[in-house]
Formats: structure tokens, sequence, C-alpha cells
């Protein structure tokens, strides 16, 4: 560690380095643990408690202060000093702070949640794990690291989403995941390569920081150059050191960012890499609720925060554009579905559309704002979600029925059942509806005014984007409506169509109802904003926008949160009516539009017909080519060699060997012949004496 | 005594030991075997602690820069006006030896306890596998290129015996498939290596040598020499040099295997027991790649520049090729095989780079390799060796069978995979960012093959995770039913034993990469200088 | 043509056919006889050489000695060799003998040759008996002549095979005895 | 006159005839008869030649010995025939190849 740095840095360090690593420590804790121990729930708990104290003291003492980096050399390779570092600053804290406070919560529901696994010792390992990658993934300080953390987050992601992995569905899912996360990951691992060969360093704030080399890269006549003379001396050191060139060709920084946005669409299940998300709801309720609604598929947002500064405006535009679409066609798909976590998991999808969306218009810190209100509500959503399908699958199990307990098709009227949840939930749809005084109020309207702002000067086409945002909204409320009504309102439809069936059913205990009234409570505004309307006053936009951030200016500001929440409320009482009043589907269950929706746009088959079965089908062609041409052409080889052989044997055999039997038959018919003399007639005898004498004679005469 | 020297020859000691010994002593064979490689690991272990490090030690093409280097005249004959004919006894180890040497002995003691599945004519298994031993270790330490020669055909012949008797239904074939591919490879080298010798000479004594670091120095070639480099001579039209490097090439390719020399691998892999399967992958394999590093580009820098597009180009294909065949098999010891190929394929880009990351990404990749194969042979094994069947379609279900399994499969996977936190990330990341960084530091292979070779970690990903859901994860269903269930036990003491250090390795390496880094570095660097100077 | 000359041919022809035709019969008794008739006329050819003495113990020896002696043999040796004559009946050229013909004839071939080519009646030695008049002529009788010379120059080989005559007379009644009785 | 010629050529012709007969017949008595024809040639020739020794007459004394000889064979010969034909059953002496290999 660098001495040099004074003491309060170096205590900060210290706790991060502790904070990280103490859910490390759980789940190792945790692996050496029996399956079973009811022990490891605590320890992991504990672990991201401590986690959360310290990252809450590192916030403290970072938060709006200089940034504070330290490294260490990790390796050498060749010339270039591969370091191992942290690198504190508001973006690495805030998200330090977010993981460790959301992931507390969940570790409490667990301990109830998991109580009865089989596995439950395994289960916080994984989870303590997926912290301690995730929390690393936050404040390491250069793109290896990052990657490796980045993958790791991904890794343990798949063993929570294949924790029982019993269940094929599970264990599909789990593969998809990964797979899903790894054509990110080969995005990103590209793109780093290209930024190594590009500046010779893998430093995160030397490039992508205040005063990085890539803020001095631009990119014309067909070339990515740095422009050396612009350079500050102390970065400038660092990359010629590392033996980059400085310039490629300027297609390498198109593929670079969309290496980037490849890993940012995987993990952010962005289209085209969404589909994995709404699969990976067959893990654990409570890891959906932590990794894949509000930490991990944050980190792709949080990936883009930290390289922002490599995008240009058209790739940013693209990456509004997509971010749009993918807010758009989850929020339809979430219309339609009927189990319930796989509308929380759309909708995950769509609201990270949004963060894409924002980044993509310039709103970095409103982005990243959405970030932290999104993780809570979701988080709580999926809770709540949790204790609902807990309680629909203590019915069934009671009952021996056979249904989803998944599918909000059999539920309703839970409300009165479930009090506490209920409220939570009503607080959670609100929030992700963005009504005021919530949280999601202050960070979607920020997202939204700025998207117009942005729109404004561009040419009117671009007026798509924030339009279809605003749809977005509309569409999102509906959903949420849909939802709380179908299960909360009304009444119990199970019910109805089993009568006999015995109902049991509560809030669960206080390790339920604490992690709902933590998250509740962030869902709502004071805790990121005194003023409940203004997006501008909260403390976590300002801690990480630009300082000279345009005030608010024009109509936008006051138009669209009146406008949108006036219609999000006519939606949701449309919603209220459609589902409570008429009691059935009143929209066309048959449309092409429908099917659409439900199907989820098709992209899962379309995926599975144009790529899964491809690859295989080409891995099966691969290994047939291997098989009968290259084996083939070596066994042709063997076969040609073989006949060659075969010749050869039967030259061999008939040839040399045949002189020789030629030459030894020959001898052997001498012999025969000489012996057909030896036959025993004293007239054959003479007979060949006199034609022996004869002939000699007739010699005689002759010569 | 030379410490390489002692290393080499303590298998053949107790081999003499184990040949002496009565045939009703039998079950101390494995014992022996086992004491002998462990002496070998401790040995090993010891030579790379006292491993000097520093720019001084270089090694490559200074013979003065080698570390515990022993040199004895072994074969003088005077031929009068022909001069002497010298070989030497030259052993000595630089940078790019001694990872690779500590990975071997490691190697080699987990093959012994994989040995134990070995039933019959013992005395003849241990006697050949501890004459490999000798080999493999005697191939990476021999600096003098007859020695290195003599080494290398010395594996043949263990090996050959060893798939042909110990192996599986169809080992006859495949026992006869690898010899020939190797044969076939190494028969050609043996021109090579005469044509090389008669064409250097020792500036030391004026004899023709087989000194391999005197045969990467231009001026010790005799001008009309064939593959004296201002000669320009021709074999068949086409530069000589061009054709030793293509005929040593093509030797080492076999070994590594590179597409599409690589048909032999999976075949001698599945019909192989278990510990030649883990020689194989994890020993065998290297020495190939370490031979292309060592005498390919070694001697042949100038032409390892000019075809670098084409080694590369061949990586490339073998990782895709080596990927997606994999996905393909059924049968899991296939699968692996083909994995292997797949991952060599890194260890060739890298070389094919010539950049000090490539390089040192693919001697990490064969060591990281070497751990990972070794244990996921090691895996295989232990299935086979409780029902004799090996088709991933026929078990499903092993994770609540076989947790402990389980868990081993899982960490060799990913490892293999490329998860970070274990040693095939960094080799793996590091090769690619070296031959990315190729076109810009010396403009010898273009952009797109690093990125093309990223898609071979995708579908790594892709066959791992569809075996590992196939056969470990879902409900319980085997092929064999209850005999099997029976059959299938978790993990003994011994195995867990073997698999615990790997797995630990695989990830010590990964987290701390500088333990391989540090110490090839130097000669890495000092090979860039090399083949830059040329 | 003088007498003498015809009388040679005929003889010559007689003894020729006769001896051909016994070599050709199957039938043994045949044959015999025929060959009866060469040897008389072979005394008849004797005669016509100027050898008178040898002609007459030719007829006395042979035909009263050998012929009867082989006549009984045959009669002894009874049914099986009628047996073979008459298996034999009607292949008188069979292939199996054109060998011995063809043997025969270029032996006859070839004796002819050498014969023209020694020119007999040049020879040296029967120059110069006809020069010193050391040839037979007709009108001597050389019985005397003989009988002296067999007592004085050919006394040796006169007593020779005089005991070689015995030996075989001897030998051959051992052979002839009946078995068991030796 | 006649000449030796003359009776060199029917002394030729009787030794082909007898070389013939001792060949192919299948008779031993026959074949004897060859033998005695051969001998007769012989015979012929000594008689034919002795016409030019009037003074020692070793030509017809020869002859004599010859006839003798003859005789004597013949004895010989027919004892040997008779002991085979008891052992064989047969005087053909194709028939009889004990010595056959």
């Amino acid at each position: 560690m660098n001495n040099t740095l004074p003491y309060q840095d170096l205590t900060l360090i210290t706790c991060t380095l502790a904070a990280v690593s103490s859910p490390l420590l759980a789940a190792l804790l945790n692996f050496c643990l029996p399956a079973k121990s009811k022990a490891a729930g605590w320890i992991s708990t504990l672990g991201i408690l401590l986690s959360c104290v310290l990252a809450a003291k590192v916030f403290a003492g970072v938060w709006n202060n200089p940034q504070i980096h330290v490294k260490e050399v990790w390796f050498t390779i060749g010339a270039t000093t591969v370091y191992a570092g942290i690198l504190l600053n508001n973006l690495s804290v805030l998200m330090l702070l977010l993981v460790s406070v959301i992931a507390l919560p969940v570790h409490i529901y667990s301990t109830a949640y998991m109580k009865y696994d089989g596995r439950y010792s395994r289960y916080f390992a994984y989870l303590s794990f997926f912290c301690f990658s995730m929390l690393a993934l936050v404040v390491v300080d250069n793109l290896v690291l990052f990657y490796a953390f980045w993958e790791l987050v991904g890794f343990s992601s798949y063993l929570l989403i294949g924790f029982w992995f019993t269940r094929d569905k599970a264990v599909q899912a789990s593969k998809k995941a990964f797979i899903m996360n790894r054509i990110g990951d080969i995005g990103l691992l590209s793109a780093i390569i290209i930024i190594f060969a590009m500046y010779g360093t893998f430093d995160i704030n030397s490039l992508f920081g205040p005063q990085g080399i890539v803020s001095f890269t631009s990119v014309h006549d067909g070339l990515w150059v740095v422009t050396p003379d612009l350079l500050p001396k102390s970065v400038g050191s660092v990359w010629l050191s590392g033996g980059a060139n400085g310039s490629l060709p300027a297609i390498w920084q198109y593929i670079a960012v969309a290496g980037i946005f490849l890993a940012v669409a995987a993990k952010s299940a962005q289209f085209p890499l969404h589909t994995w998300l709404p699969d990976a709801m067959e893990g654990p309720t409570s890891v959906s609720a932590l990794i894949h609604a509000a930490t991990m598929v944050a980190a792709g947002v949080f990936l883009l925060g930290r390289v922002y500064p490599m995008f240009t405006e058209t790739e940013l535009t693209i990456l509004a554009c997509i971010g749009c679409f993918t807010a758009f066609m989850a929020a339809t798909i979430a219309l339609t579905q009927n189990d319930l976590k796989r509308i929380l998991a759309y909708s995950t999808i769509s609201q990270l559309g949004f963060m894409i969306l924002a980044m993509g218009v310039g709103a970095y810190a409103s982005s990243l704002f959405h970030l932290a209100t999104h993780a809570f509500f979701k988080c709580l959503l999926f809770l709540v979600a949790g204790i609902v399908i807990h309680q629909v699958q203590h019915i069934k199990e009671d009952n021996n029925l056979d249904i989803d307990p998944q599918s909000i098709l059999y539920m309703g009227g839970l409300g009165k059942k479930l009090p506490f949840t209920f409220i939570a939930a009503i607080v959670g749809g609100l929030a992700l509806v963005g009504l005021p005084l919530t949280s999601g109020y202050l960070s979607k309207d920020g997202i939204l005014i700025q998207a117009f702002e942005w729109s404004d000067s561009r040419s009117a086409w671009f007026k798509i984007i924030p339009v279809t945002a605003l749809l977005t909204t509309w569409l999102t409320a509906f959903y949420v409506a849909r939802l709380i009504v179908r299960v909360f309102f009304g009444e119990f439809r199970l019910l109805k169509i089993n009568p006999g069936i015995k109902l049991h059913i509560g809030d669960g205990g206080w390790q339920y109802k604490l992690p709902l009234a933590l998250l509740a409570i962030c869902s709502l505004f004071p805790l990121f904003s005194l003023h409940p309307l203004l997006y501008e006053h909260a403390w976590v936009f300002n801690g990480l926008s630009p300082s000279n951030y345009l005030v608010r200016e024009n109509i936008y500001h006051t138009i669209i949160p009146a406008g949108v929440n006036i219609l999000s409320l006519f939606v949701l009482y449309a919603a209220y009516a459609i589902y409570i009043k008429q009691n059935s589907f009143s929209l066309p269950q048959t449309g092409f539009l429908y099917r659409l929706s439900y199907n989820q746009w098709y992209i899962d088959k379309i995926y599975k017909r144009a790529f899964v079965k491809p690859v295989l089908g080409f891995g099966k062609a691969c290994f047939w080519f291997d098989k009968n041409i290259i084996d083939g052409f070596i066994h042709l080889l063997t076969k040609l060699s073989g006949c060659a052989a075969l010749f050869t044997a039967w030259t061999d055999k008939y040839i040399v060997d045949g002189f020789l039997h030629l030459i030894a038959a020959i001898v052997q018919s001498i012999g025969n012949f000489a012996r057909s003399f030896q036959s025993g007639k004293v007239q054959y005898y003479l007979f060949s004496m006199l034609i022996i004498v004869l002939t000699l004679f007739i010699l005689k005469i002759l010569i | 005594m030379n410490i390489l020297t002692l290393l080499i020859f303590i298998p053949v000691l107790f081999g003499l030991i184990i040949m002496l010994l009565p045939s009703s002593m039998r079950g101390s064979f494995k014992y022996i075997t086992l004491l002998a490689t462990l002496v070998q690991l401790g040995i090993s272990v010891w030579i790379y602690l006292h491993f000097k490090t520093g720019a001084t030690y270089g090694g490559i093409n200074h013979e003065n820069q080698f570390q515990f280097v022993q040199k004895l005249p072994w074969i003088v004959l005077n031929l009068g006006s022909m001069g002497k004919m010298q070989i030497d006894y030259f052993v000595g180890i630089d940078g790019i030896s001694i990872t690779l040497l500590v990975m071997t002995s490691l190697v080699l003691v987990i093959a012994t306890l994989a040995s134990w599945e070995i039933k019959s004519n013992l005395k003849g298994f241990f006697l050949l596998f501890l004459l490999l031993d000798m080999a493999v270790i005697g191939v990476f330490c021999a600096l003098d290129f007859f020695l290195f020669y003599m080494f290398y055909e010395l594996m043949l012949l263990p090996l050959y015996f060893l798939i042909g008797m110990w192996g599986g239904a169809r080992r006859e074939y495949a026992a006869i498939k690898f010899f020939l591919y190797t044969l076939f490879g190494s028969v050609f080298m043996l021109l090579v290596m005469v044509g090389l010798y008669l064409s250097v000479t020792d500036p030391a004594t004026g004899n023709h040598t087989f000194n391999m670091v005197q045969m990467m120095n231009p001026a010790n070639y005799s001008a009309q020499s064939v593959f004296s480099i201002a000669g320009h001579q021709t074999i068949l039209g086409m530069p000589a040099r061009t054709v030793g490097f293509v005929v040593l090439f093509i030797a080492f390719a076999i070994k590594v295997p590179v597409v599409p020399l690589h048909t032999w691998l999976p075949d001698a892999h599945v019909e192989a027991p278990t510990p030649v399967s883990i020689i194989l992958a994890g020993i065998l394999l290297k020495i190939g790649g370490y031979g292309i590093i060592r005498i390919c580009i070694g001697i042949f820098p100038d032409v390892a520049t000019t075809h670098a597009f084409w080694l590369g180009l061949l990586g490339v294909i073998s990782i895709l090729y080596g990927a997606l065949n994999a996905l393909a098999q059924r049968d899991l010891k296939r699968m692996i095989a083909y994995s292997s190929v797949s991952h060599m394929g890194f260890v060739l880009l890298g070389i094919a780079s010539q950049t000090a990351e490539g390089i040192s990404g693919a001697v990490m990749q064969m060591v990281s390799h070497g751990f990972l194969s070794t244990m996921l042979f090691f895996l295989v094994g232990v299935i086979y060796n409780r029902v004799h069947d090996r088709d991933i379609y026929h078990f499903r279900g092993l994770g609540t069978m076989m947790p402990k399994y389980t868990a081993f499969v899982m960490i060799a996977f990913f490892a293999s995979l490329g998860l970070p936190g274990f040693s095939a990330f960094v080799a793996e990341a590091f090769t690619l960012a070296g031959v990315f960084k190729s076109h810009s530091v010396n403009g010898l292979l273009p952009y797109w093959m690093a990125v093309c070779s990223t898609l071979g970690i995708l579908l790594s990903a892709a066959y791992f995770l569809w075996t590992l859901q196939r056969m470990f994860f879902g409900q319980e269903s085997l092929k064999g039913g209850s005999v099997w269930k029976t059959a299938l036990t978790d993990l003994n003491l011994r195995e867990k034993l073997t698999l615990a250090p790997l797995a630990l390795i695989a990830l010590v390496l990964g987290i701390m990469p500088s333990l391989v880094f540090d110490k090839i570095n130097d000669s890495v660097l000092a090979l860039i200088q090399f083949l830059q100077a040329k | 043509m003088s007498l003498i000359r015809v009388l040679f041919y005929f003889m010559s022809v007689i003894a020729v056919a006769s001896a051909l035709y016994a070599a050709s019969t199957k039938n043994l008794v045949r044959s015999i006889f025929v060959f009866f008739v060469t040897l008389f006329a072979l005394a008849g050819l004797y005669v016509l050489a100027l050898a008178d003495f040898v002609a007459v113990t030719q007829v006395v020896i042979y035909v009263g000695g050998i012929l009867v002696l082989i006549i009984f043999a045959f009669m002894l040796s009874g049914k099986e060799t009628l047996n073979v004559i008459q298996q034999q009946k009607g292949k008188f050229f069979s292939l199996g003998k054109l060998p011995a013909i063809l043997l025969a004839a270029l032996f006859f071939i070839v004796m002819i040759n050498v014969m023209l080519k020694a020119d007999a009646d040049n020879l040296a030695w029967v120059k110069d008996s006809i020069t010193y008049n050391n040839t037979i002529t007709p009108n001597a009788v050389m019985i005397d002549n003989i009988g002296v010379n067999l007592m004085t120059r050919y006394l040796l080989p006169f007593e020779a095979i005089s005991i070689l005559l015995l030996m075989a007379l001897v030998g051959a009644a051992h052979l002839s005895r009946k078995e068991g009785s030796a | 006159m006649i000449t030796l010629t003359d009776f060199l050529v029917v002394s030729a012709a009787l030794f082909c005839i007898g070389l013939y007969m001792i060949v192919s017949k299948r008779n031993a008595i026959q074949i004897l008869i060859g033998i005695e024809l051969i001998l007769n040639a012989a015979i012929l020739n000594l008689v034919a030649f002795g016409k030019h020794d009037s003074i020692s007459n070793s030509g017809q004394i020869f002859a004599l010995f010859a006839i003798v000889l003859a005789a004597a064979t013949t004895a010989v010969a027919l004892a040997i025939i008779l002991n085979v034909y008891r052992k064989y059953k047969t005087i053909d002496p194709g028939k009889i190849n004990n010595l056959k290999d």
C-alpha cells in the first residue's frame, strides 16, 4: 500500500478493502460449513452488515471529496506492468453503498425465505460471493480486474439462478444467462484489448478519469488517435511506457464501443441480449431481487458510467435508441405476462432501458440516480413478489394443488390477507410508476425532461425517443396497476376455482417485514431529496452531474411531470377499472399485438432458430468434417499406404519371394524330374541312359 | 552432481529399483513411483525457488544466461578431415523452461496418483511410466538438439505401449495413430536437425555442433551451408530455411496439436488410461508449444516472422474449430480432448504474435492448461472408473449424488472456460491482448484475429455449461440404473488429495499470475529482443 | 550283282525283317520263333562273312541251346505271361512306344552316320591286311587255325570264359532252385 | 563283293531293333530276346571285321567267346526271370519297381 497517502485516505482504503472482503470471508466460511447449517445465514448477514457499515463510512469520507486512487503492482508481463488497485470516487462509493445497503435486507429476507432449503449454507455462500464480486467490481481501478469481477458477478449469478439445479428450467436458465453474459464478456474483453493496444494501460482513472487520455482522443480521417500535445504530462508518460501506438483505424473505436455496448446489453439485459433475464427468474426470488433487479443488472449502467468518455456523439445516440427501444419493448411484453416474476423482470428490463436511454441522451447523472432509486423499489417489489409466491406455494402444498404459484391468474384479494406486504407493494408500485413523493418520480422525471431537452437540439425525428419514453411510462403505469390489482385486489381466484382449500397465510415474521419496511422507506423521496418534486435537488444527482449543469430553464420542467403524472393516474384507474370492475380481460387476446407481447416478441424463438441451432449444427458439421474429412483424409492416407503396403506385400510375396520360390520350384522340379527317372523301372533307366548317350553322340557328331 | 541431471535421471533410478523387485511386491510399485515423482517435485520446487531472475538471466540465445547448466562431452568422434563430431550432454534452463518444469513435475505426481486405477501388469506400467517421466523432463532441460531429439523420441516409445497395452477398446488403433502421427513429425525433424548440425559451427571449437543456443546465432552458420541465412539455399524450389521451419513446425504442431494435425488427440485420449491421458494433455501438448518457442522460433526467427500470419491463422482455426467440435461431442473425454485443441490454439496464437504479452500469455496458458487438463482428465477418470462409461447422455443429476465431485468438476470447468480468478483467464486475456497489439507493435497479425479468438472463449462456455447442465444438474437419471447408483460414490480421500492441489494452484495462479510471469518475464523479453534483432 | 551279294541282301533282309517282327509282335511265342529265324539268317550272314565255324557255333549254341532255354522259361512262367500278351493286343503303334522307336531310330541314324564317317572299308588296318594278304579268302579253311589260336594265343581268355560259363551255369541252376531248399 | 559297311549297316539295324525291344517291351523274355539281338549285332560286327585277320582270327574267336557269353547270360537271365516270376507273379519289368524312391 502506498505509504505516502494521508492517514484519512489510508483508513478509507482499509475500510473499502474490509467492506469488499468481508462477504468473501463469509462465503468461504459458509462453504466450509455443512450444507444445512443454520449459522450460514447469520454469517453472511453479519458479513454484509459489516460491509454496509464500512461502506457508509467510506461513502461519507469520499462523497463529494477528491477521489482516492491507490494501486500496487499485480504482475508484470513483458514490459507492461499490470496494477491492482482501488479507485474511490463518487460513482464507486455510491455503488458501494447502494449494493451493500440493498444486499443487507435481502440477506435478512433470505434467512427466512430459504429456511427449509437443503443447501441453505451453499445459498449464502453463493450470495456472499456475489456481494463480494459486486462490491469489488465497483471499486477496482483497472479494466482487467473490472473484467474479472464483471465475469465473477455473472458466475455467481449463474450459480444462484441454477441454485435449484435439479429443476431443468432453472439449469437451462442459468446456462442461458451465463452464455449470454459471456457474449457480453467477450465484447468487453475485446474492448479492453483494443483499449490496451491503443493506450497501453488498463488503468480506469488514467483512461477515463477527469484528465484521462480518452478525453484527448478523437476520431478523424478514418483514424482513432490520441493527440499527444494536448496531454498533460502526468498521463503522457503512462501510455508511452506501455508500448501503445496511440493510433488505430477508426473502425476499432467502433468495435471497442460496440464491445462495451455488448457487455452492457448482456449485463443490463438490453435488446438484443435481454432474453436471459426473464428466464433467470427461475432462481430463488431473493436472488432475483438482489441480483436481477437491483445490483448486477445495474452493473451495465455502471460500466457505461465508468467508460462514458469513450462514446462519441453518434454512439450515444445509438445507445439512446437502443435503450428507448428496449424500454418500450419490455414494457409491452410486461403488459401481458402472467408470471408474477416475469412481469417484474420485464419491468426491470424496461427500467434499465430508461437508464441506458438516459446515458445516451447525456443524462449521465439522472441515469445513475435512476439506477439507485430503481434498485430500492424494484428490490422491494421482488421481495413482495417473493412473499406472495411463498404464500401461494404454501397453499399449493397444503392442498396439493397443481398450479403455478407464480401465476397472477390465480391470485387476487391478497391485500386483506397480507396487509403489510400490500402496503409495501403499493409503495414500490407507485415508485415504479413514478408518482410524486416517491423516489422513482425524481429520477424518472429527470430522464424524461433531459431526453426532451436533448431532442430539442436535434432534428424532429429524434423526438421519437422521448415520446416513446413517455409512452413507456404510461405502459409502466398500466402493467403495475394490472399486477397490483390482480394480486391484491378483488377476490382470491384460487378460492373461486377450488372453494375447499384452506388458507393459512400471513405477512411472515420480522425477517420478512423488516426488509420490506427498510426498502419501502428507501423508495420514498426523502432519502434522496428533500424537495419531493425537483430532481435537481437530489444529492445523488448533484454529486454525479458535472458542476456546470444547466439549471431548469425551459418549459419541459413543468409540463412533463404534470402531464406524465396526470396521465399515469388515469391509466392506473383505467387498469383498476378493467381488472376489478369487469373482472376479466377486455383486451383482445388474439390480436397480433397481444401475441407479439405475450410471446415476448418471439425474440427467444428467433435466437434459438437463428443462433443456437446453427451454432450447434455448425459444431456438428465441424465434427463431421473432423471425422470424415480430416480423419477421412488420414484414413485415406492410411488406406493408400495400406494399399501400397499390400502392393509391396504382394510384390514381396509374388515377385521377390516368387523369384525365390521359382528358383526353389525349378530346383524341385528338376529334382522331381530327375526323381522321375528313379521310377524303379529298369527299362526307364536304360532309356534315360541311352538318351544321354545318344545326345552325346549327336552332339559329338554335330560339333 | 548437477541438479537438473539429478532431476532427469531420478525416475530411472527408481525404475531400476522397481525392475529389481520381484513381482510379488507389485503392491509397492505405485508407492515407489509416487516417491520418485514426489522427490522430483521437491527438486523442481527447489529449482524454482532458487531460480534467479533479472535481465542477465534471460537465456534464449545467450548460453551463459542459462541456469543450472551442465555441459559434458558425450559423443566425440574424430572424423579426420571432416572435423570432430561432437554431441554434448548439455542441459540448462531459462525462464521458458522453469515454469513448465515445475508444472510437469506436479502433473507427474498427479498422474501417479491416477495410476492407482491400473490393475494389470504393474511392473511394466510403472517402468514405462518412469521412463516417460525421464524423457519429458529431459526434453524441457535439453539444450543440445541431439539430446533433445533423443528425449523427444524416447517419449514416444513408452507412450505407445502405455496406450496400446493399458488403453480402452480401440487402443491399438489409437496407439498406432498416435505413434504414426508423432513419428511422422519427428522423422523429418531428424533431417532438419542433421541439416542444422552441418550448417552450424561452434565458434569456440570450430566443429559442427548440435548446440541449440549456438544455432540461434546467425553468425555461426557457415556461408554455404543449407540453412545459412545469407546463403539463400533452396530445397525443392523453396527457401531452405522456410522448409526447415515448416518441417520443425509440423513436428511440433502435431504435438500441440494444431488443426488439421490434431485427430490423433481425441482418439489417443479416449483410449488411453487416465494417467496417460493426464500426461498427454498435461505435458505432451506443452512440449509442442515449448518446441515451437525454443526451436522453431528460436532457430528460424526470420521465417517465423515472415510466416507469423499463417501461424496465427492456424491458431485461430484451432481455437474455433476445436471449440465447435467439442460442442458436438457425446463422449466426455473426447469433449475435453477437443477443448484441449481449442485451448492450445491460444498458445500458438500467442506465440505467433511475437509480443511480450502474447508469448507470456502462451506460456501461462501452457502452464494453466497443464493443470486444468490434468484435472479434467482425472475427473473423467473418476467417473469412468466407477461405471466404465463416459457418454454425456448417460448421466444426469450427478450433482445430487456426488456433490463433492460436482464441485470439483465445476471448478475445473469454470477455470477452463476462463473464469477470472483462475489461471486460464489471465493466460487467455493476455494472449489476446498481445495478439491485438501485434499489429501495431510488429505488424505480424491482423487485428481481427484477436476478436475472432474471443469467440472461442464464448464457445468454451457453451460446451462446458452444456455438459454441466446435461450431466450434473437436473433430476437423477442414469443409464445404468441402480447398479450405477451404488457404483457412483463420491470422491475418496486420494482423489480429493489429488484434485485439491490442482484446483488450488489454478486459483493461486489466477490470483497471483506473477508466480509465473516473474520467472518468465526476462526470458520473454530476451526472446522478443532476439526476434526483433533477428 | 554277284550271287553272293544277292545272298547277302537276302540274308540281311530276312534277319532284319524277322528281327523287326520279333520286336513288334506282342505274341511271345511268335516272337521267340521269329527270333529263331533271325538267328538262322545271321548264321547265314556269318557264312557270307567267311566265318563258317562261327556260323555253325551260332546255330548250335543259339538255336540249340539258348532258344530252347527260352522256350522252357516261357513255358515255365505259365499263364500270366499269356495274359500280358492278351492285354497288349492291338497296340502296335501305341504312343508309349514312340519314345523307344524314336530312340532306336535316332540311334540308327547316328550309327549309320558314324559308320559312313568312319568308312570302315578304308580303315588303315583293313587296307594293311589287304595289302599284306591277311584277309581270309573264301577258299581258306580257318578251323584249324582257330583251334590253334584258341589253345595258344587266346588260351587265357578261353579258360576264363570257360570258368565264367561254369559259374554262370552253376548260378543259373542255383537261382532256379525252389525257394526254401537253399 | 560285300563290303564291311554292308555288314555294319545290318548290324546297326539289328542293334537298334534290339535296343527298341529292350526299352519298350513289357515282357522280360522279349527283353532278353532284344539283348540277344544286340549281342548278335555285335557278333556280326566281330565276324565282319574278323575277315581281315586271317592269322590270329581274333574276330572269329571273340565272336565265339561272345556266343558263349550270350549263352551264359541267357541262362542266368532266365534263372532270374524265373525267380522274379515266382516272387512277383509277373515278368513285366515295368511293374517291378521296388527301386523306386
